[in-house]
C-alpha cells in the first residue's frame, strides 16, 4: 500500500451556528484519485475549503505529509504543495490566459517555462488563447484554465471542487480524461463531484458524505454498483 | 405566532407613548434652556434624516450622498415660505436685495412645501442619476448636493434666497401654537411629534409591499426586475420619498436653529449622517434613531467638557483645550466602527420581547449570550 | 487666438499645475478603490498630514532631511491606517469599511485641529521649487512647471510597475478576487499594503508641490482637494490609473478657466466663481450620464 | 396544430464583435416542455435574456401569446457592424424594447443559472414580494394600510403556494439557509408567484446529482400540469432533457443546428459532434 | 413654561468663598476664524486676570469665564450657545465673526441673556434685537472709511472686491464698500470664492485683467495668508485693502519680506495705549500657550484690546444693574458707558451699537513685519 499524503481526523466545520461538517475522517493515499460524493450541502466544499485554510475548522486534525496544517494560513498551506481548483472556476478575468498561469506559479522562484509548456500541451486550446483576457473565455475554456493554473504551482495534492459544473457533456468527458492524465504524472487528486457516475468510475477510492458525515466508503468501482449509492445518487 | 406579534406591537406602542409623555413632562418641569432640550430637538431631527437616509441606503440599497442637499432645499423653502411678508419687505433680512417672494404661509404648510420642494427636485435629478451604479451614484448625488448649494448661494437668486447670506426671522419653534389658541406649543414635544409622525410613515412604508420591493432591489436587482418589479419606478419612489422627509427635516432644522445658511449643508453633513446611519446599523430604523440621539448628545453635550478645561471633574486646561472634544469623539467613533462593524443594531430592530427575554434569562440562569435585540 | 491664449496663459498654467497635483492624489484613490472597492475618504487627510509634517519637521531639520523624512512618515501613516482601520474589516460589509474611512478622516482632521490649535501653519519654502519664473509674460512659480513633468514621470513608472512586475500582477489579481489570490499563495495583506504605500507616497509628493503653491496648511486643507481628486478619479473611471490622471488634468484646467470665466469670456461676473466647484460636479455628472462608469471605467457586467 | 406561446423569429444578439445568438428562430407551443441545449457559450442564456428583456436583441422579433413583445433591427452603431442575415428585414417594424418587469407582467417568469434569491429575506417574503407586481394598490394606500385586504390576500396566496411546494415549514427561515435543492425549488415557487403562463428555467439542475435531477424533472411536470404552464428550459443534464422534454432545440455558436424530439436530436451527428460527444 | 437659569448661577460659590458670576465667552477657537477668536479671547482672559472680581451692590463676586468654541460655524452656533445658557451665564461676550453671532442670537434671546458683540461688525447682529449689544463700529461705517481711503487717499477709480461665498462678514463689508465707492464715482468688480478654496491665483489674475487699481478682500486671516502669498507670486501689482480681520500678526508674518502693499482699517492701533500694550505683552510672554494663541509673538491685535474693553464694559453694566440677573444687566447695558483702551464706549438707543466714528488705518511694513499707523479716519 502506498503511503498517505493527506489524513483527516474528526474534522468539524461551522458557519456561525450551522454545523456544515460534523466530524469526518478519511485518508488520501499518495498518487491516488479520491472522490467525495454526496447531496447538495453535505459539506463537501466545506471540507476542501477547510483543508486549504479558507475556513478555519472548528476542531480536528488535517495531516499533510505528517504535519498538522489545520487552521494554518492559506498561503502557508498552498506553499506546501496543496492546491484547490475552486467551485465556479474563479479565474482572474482581467489577466490574460498567460498571466493567469503565471499567477498560478506565484510562489515559485524557479523557471516556469517548462510547466507552462506542459499545460499548453495538456490544453492546446489555452495556447491558442494565451493573450486573451480570462474573463472572455467560454465556460469550458475557463475550467481548463483553472486546472492549468492549479498545475502551475507543481502541486503534490490537487483538490478539485465540481470541475464539471455547468459544462456540456462533451467537455465533461474531456475534463475527466485530463484528470486521469494529470494523475498519471504523479499528482494526487481529491475530487468532489455531483456527477457521481463519472467520479466513481475515475476514482480509486470514493467516500459518500451525508449531512456532514461520511456514511459509506470503498473503491470507486464498488460504490458504483452499490445499491444504496445507486438509489441515492445515481438515479435510475 | 401572530398573537405574539400583536402583543409586541402593543408593547412597542406603549413604550413610544411613554417616551412622549416623558418628553412632555420633562419640558414642563425642567428649565427649557437646558442643553438637554437642544440635544433632544436636534436628536429627533437627525433621527428623521437618518431614517430617511436609511430608507434609501439601507432598505433600497441606493448609495446616495445627496441628503444635505435635500435638507438645504427643505430648509430654504420653509424659511422663504414662512418668513412674514412684512419682514421680507423691511430690508431686515434681505439686506442687499429686494425680496421677490411676497407672500407667506403657516408652519404646517411650510413644512409640507419644504418636503414637496425637496421631493420635486429629487424626482428631477433621479431621472439621470438613478441609472448609475453604487459608488457612481454616490458621487453623482454628492455632486448634485454641491450644485444645489451653489445655486442657493448665487447672488442672482438673491431676491429669493438672500444670496449666500443667512435666512432668519421666519417662523421658528417659538412660533408654534396649540391649535386654535395663542398658547405656545412645547417646542421639544413639537419636534418629537413632527419627526415621530414622519418616521412612523416611513416605518409603515417599509413594512408594506413597497418596502419589500425596495428590499428586493437591494438584495438583487436583476432578480427583482425579473419578478416584475419596475426598477426605475421603485428606485425613484424611494428616492423621492426619502428626499421628501429629508426636506421636512431640513425645515425642522431651520425651525430649531432660528437661522439657516446654505454654507452649512456641506458634504461633511452628509458624511455625518452616513456615520449615524452606519453606527446605528444599516437597515435598522431604531438603530438610526438611537444612534442619532447618542451622536448628538455625545458631540454637543456630554463631551463638551473636554473642550472647556474640565471633564468628569478633572481640571486640566492644557489637555482639555479646544479641539480635544472632537479628537476624543473621533476616536470613540473609530472604536465603534471597528468593534461593531455592523453597527449597534445590525439590521435588526429593538424588540421588547427580546428585551424581556433577555431580562428573564439573566434572572433565571447564567446564560449570557444573545442581545436584547431580535428580529 | 494666439493673443487670447497669451492673455489667459496664467489660468491655463495654474490649471495644468493644479491638475498635476490632483493627479498624484487621485491615483491614491483610484488604486485603493481598484483593490478594495473602497472610497478612501481619509486619503485627502493623509495629504494634509504630509503638509503638516513638513511644517513641523522643517522648523528643526534642513530641507535635505525633512523632504525624505516626510515621504517616509507619510508612507508609514498610510500603512498604519490600512492596518489599523481597514484590515480588521476585511470581511465586514462594504459600507462599514467606508465609514471607517470617514472615521479616519475625522480622526486625522481632529487630531490636526487639536495639535495645531486650529491655526493655519505657514508651509516652508522649498528653495528651488518656490522660485518665481516668467514665461511668455506670465509669472509663475517653478513648481508650476515641475509638477506636470514629475507627475507624468511618476505615472509612467507606476504603470510599468503594475503591468510588468510580479507585484503588479498580484495587485491586479487581488483586486478581483481575494480568496483565489490566497489560493495562489499571494499574501494579500502585503499587496494591499503596497497599494497604500504607493498611494501615500504619491500623496506626499503631491503635498509638497501643492502646498508650495498655496503657502499654508490647515486641518481642513485636505478636504476640498481630496474631494476634487476623488471626483477626478471617478471622472476617469475609478480603478483606472490613466483615467485618474486625465480626469485630474481636465478638472484642474476646467476649474481654473471657470474661475477666470468672467475675465476670459467677458461676461457673467461673479456667477462664474460661485459655480466653480459646482461646475466640476456638473461636468462629472454629465460624463457619468453619458458614460456611467467614467471615461475609462470598466463595464460592470451583471449577467443574469 | 398546437398554438404557439413563444416564438422567436430571426433573433440575433451581437456584443461588439461577438455574435452570441445568430439568426435564431424557434417556437414553443402551449403545454409543452421544450429544452434548449448546446455547448458552453453557445448563446442559450443570451437567448433567454433577449426574451426576458434583459438584453435588447440586435435584430429580430419575439412574440408571446400572439403579441409581439420584442422587435428590433440594427440601429446606430449596430447598423454598420451588423451585416448578418435578415439585416434589413425588420427595419420597417416598430421597435419594441420592454424592460424585464414588463415581460414578467405579460406572463413570462424565469429562474436563473446561478440562484438569485433575495438573500436577506425569509422564504415567505421571497414569494410574497414576487406577488407585488400584481397587487392592486399604490404607495399611499399601501403605506396607510388602506388596502390591507389586498395584503391579506397576498399573504394567504403565498402561504398556499408554499404549502403546495412543501416549503411552508421553512417559511420564516432565511432563503439562503435552505439546502441547495430547496433553494432551486423556492426559486421556481417565486417565479410561480408572478402568475406566469410561460416558465423559463436556466439550468435548473446545475449542481444536482442524478437522483436529485430526476426528482426535479418530476416536479417540473407536476407544476406544469397544475398551473397549465408551458416550460422552456436550458439544461446540460441529458438524462433530464431526454426524459422530460417534448422537443429539443440545439444551438451552437448562436445558430440552430438541430431540433426535434429527443430521439431525433440524440441521433443527429451534428449534435453528437458539437455537444454530446461519442459515448464510450 | 419654566423659570430662567440664574438661580443656579447665584448658588455657585468659588474656592475663595465669594459668590460667582459667570461670563460666557462665545468665541471661535477653530475653523476659519479660529485665529481671530483666540486673540479676542486673550483680551478677555487678560482682563479677567487683571480684574478677577467685581463688586456689585457691596458684594464681591468672582468672575468666572465660561468659554465655548463655536467652531466658526453657523450650524454649531445654536448648540454652543445652549451650552453657555445651560451653564447659567449672566452675560455673553462675542463672537468674532458676525455670522455665528447672528445664528446664536435667538438662542440667547430665548434665554433672556444679554450679549455684547466685540468685533462683529455686520449690522444684522444687533438690528431689531434688544439683547444684542456691540462695542465696535459697523460695516457701513467701515466700508465707507475704506471706500474713502481708496478713492481719495489712494486715488483709484476701479476696485476689485473679493469676498467669501456665504460669509456674512466679507459679503457685508464688500457690499457697503461698493455702495460707498460707487457713490464716490468709482467702479467695482466683484468676485467670490467658495468655501475650502485655496487657489487664489485665478482671482488675482481676474483682478489684474479687470483693470482694477486696488484689491479689496476683507476675508478671514486663513484666506488672507494665501492671497498675500499668491499675490506676490502672480505679481499682483496693486495695493491690497482689507478690514479689521486683517489686523493680525498672521498677516504681518505672511507679508514680511514680500512685495505686497497691504492696508487695513481697525479698532485699535498698537501703541495707542502704551501702558496696556506693555503689560499685555508681559502677560502674553509669561505663558507659552498664550503666546501660541496670539499667533506666536506678542503683537497687540486690535481684537485683543477690544476683548479687554468688552470684559470691563460687561462688569460696568453689572455694577450699574446692581445684580447678576441677566434681565437686569440687559436693562442696564443700554445706559452703560465706559472708557476703555480703544476709546470711550457708549451705546446708541436704537440697536445698542457703540457710538464710534473713528477707524484706525494701518499699513503693513514689509521690512520690519510690523504695522505702520496712518492717520485715523473719522466720519460724521
Ligand atoms: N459561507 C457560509 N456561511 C454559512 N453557511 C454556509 C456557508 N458556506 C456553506 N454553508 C452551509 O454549509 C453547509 C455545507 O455546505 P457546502 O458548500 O460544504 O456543501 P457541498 O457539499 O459542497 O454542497 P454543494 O453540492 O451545493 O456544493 C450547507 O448547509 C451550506 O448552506
Ligand atoms: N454582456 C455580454 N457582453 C459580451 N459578451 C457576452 C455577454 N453576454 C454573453 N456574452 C458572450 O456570448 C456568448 C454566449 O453566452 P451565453 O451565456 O449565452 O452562453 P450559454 O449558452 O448560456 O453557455 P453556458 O452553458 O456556459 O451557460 C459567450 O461567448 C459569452 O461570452
Ligand atoms: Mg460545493
Ligand atoms: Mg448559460
Amino acid at each position: 500500500m502506498s503511503d498517505t499524503i493527506l489524513s483527516i481526523k474528526d474534522l468539524k466545520v461551522n458557519y456561525g451556528g450551522i454545523e456544515a461538517v460534523k466530524g469526518i475522517s478519511f485518508d488520501v493515499p499518495k498518487g491516488h484519485i479520491v472522490t467525495l460524493i454526496g447531496a447538495n450541502g453535505a459539506g463537501k466544499s466545506s471540507t476542501l475549503r477547510a483543508i486549504a485554510g479558507l475556513v478555519k475548522p472548528k476542531s480536528g486534525v488535517i495531516e499533510f505529509e505528517g504535519d498538522n496544517i489545520a487552521g494554518k494560513d492559506t498561503t502557508a498551506i498552498v506553499s506546501r504543495g496543496i492546491t484547490l481548483v475552486p467551485e465556479g472556476r474563479r479565474i482572474f478575468p482581467d489577466l490574460t490566459v498567460y498571466e493567469n498561469l503565471r499567477v498560478g506559479a506565484y510562489m515559485r522562484k524557479d523557471d516556469i517555462t517548462p510547466d507552462i509548456n506542459w499545460v499548453y500541451e495538456l490544453f492546446p486550446r489555452l495556447k491558442e488563447r494565451s493573450w486573451q483576457a480570462g474573463g472572455t473565455l467560454s465556460g469550458g475554456e475557463q475550467q481548463m484554465l483553472a486546472v492549468g493554473r492549479a498545475l502551475m504551482s507543481r502541486p503534490k495534492l490537487m483538490m478539485m471542487d465540481e470541475p464539471s459544473l455547468g459544462l456540456a457533456p462533451l467537455i465533461v468527458r474531456d475534463i475527466f480524461s485530463i484528470i486521469k492524465e494529470i494523475n498519471k504524472r504523479g499528482v494526487t487528486i481529491l475530487l468532489i463531484e455531483q456527477n457521481a457516475n463519472m467520479a466513481l468510475s475515475t476514482a480509486d477510492t470514493g467516500y459518500v458524505l451525508e449531512t456532514g458525515r461520511i456514511t459509506m466508503t470503498g473503491p470507486g468501482k464498488e460504490l458504483l454498483v452499490n445499491e444504496a449509492v445507486k438509489a441515492a445518487y445515481l438515479g435510475t | 405566532m401572530k398573537k405574539k406579534n400583536k402583543a409586541e406591537l402593543w408593547i412597542a406602542f406603549a413604550a413610544i407613548a411613554l417616551i412622549y409623555v416623558a418628553v412632555a413632562i420633562l419640558e414642563q418641569t425642567m428649565d427649557n434652556n437646558h442643553i438637554i432640550f437642544t440635544v433632544l430637538k436636534k436628536g429627533a431631527i437627525y433621527s428623521l434624516v437618518a431614517v430617511s437616509m436609511n430608507l434609501l441606503n439601507g432598505f433600497t440599497g441606493l448609495f446616495s450622498l445627496g441628503q444635505a442637499g435635500f435638507m438645504l432645499i427643505g430648509a430654504y423653502t420653509y424659511s422663504i415660505f414662512t418668513m412674514p411678508t412684512a419682514v421680507k419687505l423691511t430690508e431686515s433680512v434681505y439686506k442687499y436685495y429686494e425680496a421677490a417672494v411676497k407672500f407667506d404661509t403657516g408652519i404646517f404648510v411650510g413644512l409640507i412645501c419644504a418636503g414637496l420642494a425637496a421631493a420635486l427636485f429629487a424626482a428631477l435629478i433621479g431621472l439621470p442619476v438613478l441609472r448609475l451604479k453604487s459608488d457612481y451614484l454616490a458621487i453623482a448625488s454628492l455632486g448634485f448636493a454641491e450644485i444645489i448649494r451653489a445655486i442657493f448661494q448665487w447672488d442672482v437668486l438673491g431676491p429669493v434666497t438672500n444670496g449666500a447670506n443667512v435666512m432668519r426671522n421666519y417662523l421658528d419653534l417659538t412660533d408654534v401654537k396649540i391649535p386654535f389658541t395663542d398658547i405656545p406649543f412645547p417646542p421639544t414635544l413639537y419636534v418629537f411629534l413632527a419627526a415621530g409622525v414622519c418616521i412612523a410613515l416611513i416605518v409603515l412604508l417599509i413594512n408594506s409591499s413597497y418596502g419589500r420591493a425596495f428590499k428586493a432591489i437591494r438584495d438583487d436587482e436583476v432578480a427583482a426586475e425579473a419578478m416584475g418589479i419596475n426598477l426605475f419606478k421603485h428606485k425613484e419612489m424611494s428616492f423621492v420619498i426619502s428626499s421628501f422627509f429629508a426636506g421636512v427635516s431640513g425645515a425642522l432644522l431651520a425651525m430649531y436653529q432660528y437661522t439657516v445658511q446654505a454654507a452649512q449643508f456641506k458634504a461633511a453633513m452628509t458624511y455625518e449622517l452616513l456615520l449615524i446611519v452606519v453606527i446605528g446599523g444599516i437597515g435598522s430604523i431604531s438603530g438610526s434613531c438611537i444612534a442619532s440621539f447618542l451622536y448628538i448628545a455625545a458631540s454637543e453635550w456630554w463631551l463638551r467638557g473636554l473642550d472647556m478645561g474640565k471633564f468628569l471633574g478633572i481640571d486640566a486646561p492644557n489637555l482639555f483645550r479646544s479641539g480635544f472634544r472632537r479628537f476624543v469623539f473621533s476616536i470613540i467613533i473609530m472604536m465603534i466602527v471597528l468593534f461593531f462593524s455592523r453597527g449597534l443594531m445590525g439590521d435588526r430592530e429593538i424588540s421588547f420581547a427580546g428585551l424581556i427575554r433577555r431580562f428573564n434569562r439573566r434572572q433565571t440562569a447564567g446564560a449570557t449570550k444573545g442581545g436584547g435585540i431580535d428580529g | 487666438m494666439l493673443d487670447f491664449l497669451h492673455a489667459n496663459l496664467s489660468y491655463i498654467l495654474s490649471g495644468i499645475s493644479v491638475g498635476g497635483q490632483y493627479a498624484l492624489i487621485a491615483i491614491g484613490y483610484t488604486m485603493v478603490y481598484g483593490i478594495l472597492r473602497l472610497i478612501n475618504f481619509a486619503h485627502g487627510d493623509v495629504f494634509m498630514c504630509a503638509g503638516l509634517m513638513m511644517v513641523y519637521l522643517s522648523t528643526t531639520l534642513p530641507m535635505s532631511v525633512s523632504i525624505p523624512l516626510v515621504l517616509v512618515l507619510t508612507v508609514l501613516l498610510g500603512f498604519l491606517i490600512e492596518r489599523a482601520a481597514y484590515k480588521p474589516l476585511r470581511t465586514a460589509p462594504r459600507m462599514s469599511v467606508m465609514i471607517s474611512a470617514i472615521g479616519v478622516s475625522y480622526l486625522l482632521q481632529n487630531a490636526a485641529l487639536y495639535f495645531t490649535g486650529g491655526l493655519a501653519k505657514v508651509y516652508p519654502t522649498i528653495p528651488w521649487l518656490s522660485r518665481t519664473v516668467t514665461i511668455w509674460g506670465s509669472t509663475t512659480k517653478m513648481v508650476t512647471l515641475v509638477t506636470p513633468i514629475l507627475t507624468i514621470v511618476l505615472v509612467v513608472l507606476l504603470s510599468l510597475l503594475i503591468k510588468y512586475t510580479k507585484v503588479g500582477m498580484a495587485m491586479r489579481a487581488v483586486s478581483k478576487d481575494f480568496e483565489t489570490s490566497r489560493l495562489m499563495g499571494i499574501r494579500i495583506n502585503t499587496v494591499i499594503s503596497v497599494t497604500f504605500v504607493i498611494g501615500s507616497f504619491l500623496a506626499a509628493v503631491g503635498s509638497m508641490l501643492y502646498f508650495t503653491n498655496y503657502a499654508s496648511v490647515t486641518p481642513i486643507s485636505g478636504g476640498m482637494p481630496g474631494l476634487k481628486c476623488f471626483v477626478a478619479a471617478v471622472f476617469g473611471g475609478i480603478g483606472s490609473i490613466p483615467g485618474a490622471v486625465i480626469g485630474a488634468f481636465i478638472i484642474g484646467i476646467a476649474e481654473n478657466i471657470i474661475k477666470g470665466g468672467s475675465s476670459i469670456f467677458g461676461f457673467g461676473g461673479s456667477g462664474w466663481t460661485t459655480f466653480s466647484d459646482a461646475f466640476t460636479f456638473a461636468l462629472l455628472i454629465i460624463i457619468l450620464v453619458v458614460k456611467p462608469t467614467g471615461l475609462f471605467g470598466e463595464k460592470a457586467t451583471d449577467k443574469a | 396544430m398546437a398554438e404557439n406561446v413563444l416564438r422567436l423569429e430571426n433573433v440575433t444578439m451581437q456584443f461588439g464583435g461577438v455574435v452570441a445568438v445568430n439568426n435564431l428562430s424557434l417556437e414553443v407551443n402551449k403545454g409543452e416542455i421544450v429544452a434548449l441545449i448546446g455547448p458552453n457559450g453557445a448563446g442559450k442564456t443570451t437567448a433567454f435574456n433577449c426574451v426576458t428583456g434583459i438584453y435588447d436583441p440586435t435584430n429580430g422579433m419575439i412574440s408571446f401569446d400572439g403579441k409581439t413583445i420584442v422587435a428590433n433591427h440594427p440601429r446606430g452603431k449596430m447598423k454598420k457592424l451588423y451585416a448578418g442575415e435578415n439585416a434589413k428585414r425588420y427595419t420597417g417594424v416598430r421597435t419594441v424594447d420592454p424592460t424585464p418587469d414588463q415581460v414578467t407582467k405579460l406572463g413570462i417568469a424565469r429562474t436563473f443559472q446561478n440562484i438569485r434569491l433575495w438573500k436577506s429575506m425569509t422564504v415567505f417574503d421571497n414569494v410574497l414580494t414576487a406577488k407585488h407586481m400584481r397587487a392592486r394598490q399604490n404607495v399611499f394606500s399601501a403605506t396607510l394600510r388602506l388596502t390591507y385586504q389586498e395584503e391579506k390576500r397576498m399573504r394567504e396566496e403565498t402561504a398556499a403556494l408554499l404549502e403546495e411546494q412543501n416549503l411552508l415549514q421553512y417559511a420564516s427561515d432565511l432563503a439562503v439557509s435552505l439546502p441547495y435543492g430547496l433553494q432551486r425549488r423556492l426559486e421556481i415557487a417565486r417565479a410561480l408567484a408572478t402568475e406566469p403562463k410561460l416558465l423559463l428555467l436556466d439550468e435548473p439542475a446545475a449542481g444536482m446529482n442524478p437522483q436529485e435531477t430526476q426528482e426535479l424533472g418530476e416536479f417540473i411536470v407536476q407544476i406544469k400540469n397544475k398551473y397549465q404552464l408551458t416550460v422552456f428550459m436550458i439544461e446540460h443534464h441529458m438524462d433530464l432533457v431526454m426524459q422530460f422534454s417534448d422537443r429539443i432545440y440545439v444551438i451552437d455558436f448562436g445558430r440552430l443546428i438541430s431540433h426535434g424530439t429527443p430521439a431525433v436530436v440524440q441521433a443527429d451527428p451534428k449534435v453528437i459532434n458539437a455537444y454530446l460527444g461519442v459515448s464510450e | 413654561p419654566a423659570a430662567t437659569t440664574t438661580d443656579t448661577a447665584a448658588a455657585d460659590q468659588s474656592a475663595s468663598g465669594n459668590p460667582v458670576v459667570k461670563v460666557g465667552v462665545y468665541e471661535p477657537a477653530s475653523g476659519d476664524n479660529g485665529a481671530g477668536g483666540k486673540q479676542e479671547t486673550l483680551g478677555i482672559e487678560y482682563a479677567n486676570d487683571v480684574s478677577p472680581t467685581v463688586e456689585i451692590n457691596g458684594t464681591t463676586y468672582d468672575v468666572q469665564l465660561v468659554k465655548v468654541d463655536n467652531e466658526s460655524s453657523n450650524d454649531k452656533a445654536a448648540s454652543a450657545a445652549s451650552t453657555l445658557v445651560s451653564a447659567g451665564v449672566s452675560v455673553v461676550l462675542g463672537s468674532y465673526g458676525s455670522g455665528v453671532s447672528i445664528a446664536a442670537s435667538p438662542t440667547f434671546e430665548a434665554a433672556g441673556i444679554p450679549c455684547i458683540g466685540i468685533t462683529c461688525t455686520n449690522p444684522q447682529v444687533t438690528e431689531g434685537n434688544t439683547h444684542y449689544f456691540r462695542i465696535c463700529f459697523l460695516d457701513p461705517f467701515q466700508g465707507t472709511v475704506l471706500a474713502n481711503y481708496a478713492f481719495s487717499t489712494l486715488g483709484v477709480k476701479t476696485a476689485y472686491c473679493l469676498s467669501k461665498l456665504g460669509d456674512d462678514y466679507s459679503g457685508g463689508l464688500v457690499n457697503y464698500f461698493v455702495k460707498a465707492f460707487e457713490a464716490l464715482g468709482g467702479t467695482c468688480v466683484q468676485d467670490t470664492f467658495p468655501d475650502g478654496n485655496s487657489d487664489f491665483t485665478s482671482y488675482i489674475n481676474n483682478a489684474k485683467n479687470s483693470g482694477a487699481e486696488v484689491f479689496f478682500s476683507p476675508v478671514s486671516t486663513e484666506a488672507a495668508q494665501l492671497i498675500i502669498d499668491q499675490a506676490e507670486s502672480q505679481s499682483l501689482g496693486m495695493p491690497i485693502l482689507a478690514g479689521d480681520t486683517w489686523d493680525s500678526n498672521v498677516i504681518l508674518q505672511a507679508a514680511k519680506g514680500k512685495n505686497v502693499d497691504v492696508t487695513v482699517t481697525t479698532f485699535y492701533p498698537e501703541g495707542a495705549n502704551a501702558e496696556f500694550d506693555s503689560s499685555f505683552k508681559e502677560w502674553v510672554n509669561a505663558d507659552a500657550t498664550r503666546l501660541a494663541n496670539n499667533g506666536g509673538d506678542d503683537t497687540v491685535a486690535a481684537v485683543t484690546a477690544m476683548g479687554y474693553d468688552a470684559y470691563f464694559f460687561a462688569l460696568e453694566a453689572m455694577k450699574k444693574a446692581g445684580s447678576i440677573e441677566p434681565a437686569a444687566i440687559m436693562e442696564a447695558l443700554w445706559s452703560t458707558t465706559y472708557t476703555g483702551v480703544s476709546g470711550p464706549i457708549a451705546l446708541d438707543q436704537v440697536n445698542g451699537d457703540a457710538i464710534r466714528n473713528t477707524a484706525y488705518v494701518k499699513h503693513c511694513n514689509n521690512e520690519t513685519g510690523a504695522w505702520d499707523a496712518l492717520p485715523p479716519v473719522t466720519i460724521g
